[in-house]
């Protein structure tokens, strides 16, 4: 697998999620993901769209990576800090992206006859503040998504 | 997830409910294609308001009936959506072709509209 | 870390959680662990019953096995079957502990002073069907509870 | 988790509100002890209406308010349970030191009879 290049020391808080390539466990993995941020009370908008990248980074790790293969594993990875730096990052060990850059174009998909719409990556990085994607033919890939919360004023 | 279903006059309205994955969306699409089949059905009103989440396979969704419905002859609608699902509908440049309505009725007032338009084109020539 | 004994193979959905020792993240591994069961549709009073002894099991990690040291890992894996059965696995390397039968015992707590009921492993083994507890004293405990979910019929 | 407070002729009403686990019990144990002592409460009365969830962090909250209150030679009653948060309460043993009421006002008004009580047996003494 695709070694994070997180620090984790540099985090306050730390989660590491893996699971089956089951498109029934899509729901899941983002519902968890949104448990771990919410300790950090983000607003709903932010939660909605962090829920949402993680959504289209897994379910492309389940179609793409593992070709709908059951027996892949998903690694979803969150990190956040005082700063309310919210790291996340989805790694598979699938057939790895060939041109990286043709795949972050909106609209570009594989998969026109499954009805994908080529716009996964689009919404990830409109969601997040930063997005990095790094592939190795035929061993996997690992999407990082980073967002930076909004500060909360105390009452 | 879960779709109910309306027909008045060749329209089939869609009204889904709870979450629109890549998971759910198989479903959801096949259950629409078969109303659309068994009941004539020439045009797609999706009713977007009880969709409590939604990521880029709702767009694929409304894509994939776009396509079914050009080759029909028909027309696609959407309506009911949130400023979130806007927000992902929007990107895509989906709306050009699949336009987009505040409400179910909006969107029916126009698709009956436009049929009778024709009707009385048709009855003209 | 324990070893877990249940054959993977013998599954067919499974789950792997790990995160940092802290109280904040409790609700986060309950919200998973339901979240996961989800999928085979349990009834809400099921999956209450599952949130809650997760939460036990988890918030038992934090108090006693790692004193509140935040450094601590904990681990949570989840497995289900198609008879509907689900495991769950909750390991530290904490403390360990040394009498497990008197550990299990209704009002046992060796943390009275911080308001503990000594109620902990009796919600588990009263809200799941099967409660077993291995503890290697200074390598740690895994608390391992079964339940087999009610059959629903299709309408 | 949230605490809303009512006093009323020395007793405290506690209402929570939310996700009752270890890490909130901390929070909330510290909330209702500051307003027994600010206010000189005797009595304390729980309200669960509104309690999402609960594990037996729940019963060290009410064991510990029910030392608390000893001491002070008050009373400590809980109402509002769900039938699941009755379940841990009641395997705990908690209700014959605590006992359960339906709702905050039948807690209440036992509660007041016994004071009244109390000043009516000390009167004729
Ligand atoms: N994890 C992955 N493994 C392999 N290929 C991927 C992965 N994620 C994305 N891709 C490739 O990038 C393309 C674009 O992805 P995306 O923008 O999410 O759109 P879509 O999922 O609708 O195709 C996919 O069609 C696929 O070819
Ligand atoms: N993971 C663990 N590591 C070490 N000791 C534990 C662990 N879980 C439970 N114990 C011991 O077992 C006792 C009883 O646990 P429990 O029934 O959950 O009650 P409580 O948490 O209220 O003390 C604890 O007080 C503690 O001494």
């Amino acid at each position: 697998m695709l070694q994070s290049k997180v620090d984790d020391k540099s985090f306050d808080n730390k989660m590491k999620l893996k699971f089956l390539n089951k498109s029934q466990n899509e729901g899941f993995a983002r519902i968890s993901v949104a448990a771990f941020v919410a300790t950090l009370d983000p607003t709903l908008e932010e939660l909605t769209e962090i829920r949402t990248a993680v959504s289209e980074a897994v379910s492309n790790c389940i179609i793409h990576a593992y070709k709908e293969d059951e027996k892949g594993i998903i690694q979803v990875e969150c990190w956040t800090d005082e700063d309310r730096n919210v790291i996340i990052s989805v790694t598979d060990e699938g057939v790895g992206i060939e041109n990286i850059e043709k795949a972050k174009e909106p609209l570009f998909t594989s998969k026109s006859d499954e009805e994908r719409s080529g716009m996964g990556f689009t919404v990830m990085e409109s969601f997040m503040d930063r997005l990095e994607v790094e592939s190795v033919k035929g061993e996997g890939t690992r999407v990082t998504m980073i967002k930076k919360l909004d500060i909360v004023y105390e009452l | 997830m879960h779709v109910s279903f309306e027909i008045t006059d060749e329209i089939l309205i869609a009204s889904l409910d709870g979450e629109l994955d890549h998971h759910t969306a198989a479903q959801i699409r096949e259950e629409i294609d078969k109303k659309i089949d068994n009941f004539h059905c020439k045009h797609l009103i999706f009713n977007f308001k009880k969709v409590s989440f939604m990521d880029s396979s709702g767009i694929g969704v409304v894509m994939g009936r776009y396509n079914k419905m050009k080759e029909l002859g028909g027309r696609v609608m959407v309506s009911g959506c949130s400023s979130y699902i806007d927000r992902i509908l929007n990107m895509s440049g989906i709306y050009t072709i699949a336009p987009k309505y505040n409400n179910v009725n909006e969107a029916l007032k126009v698709v009956k509209n436009k049929v009778n338009e024709k009707v009385n084109t048709e009855g003209v020539q």
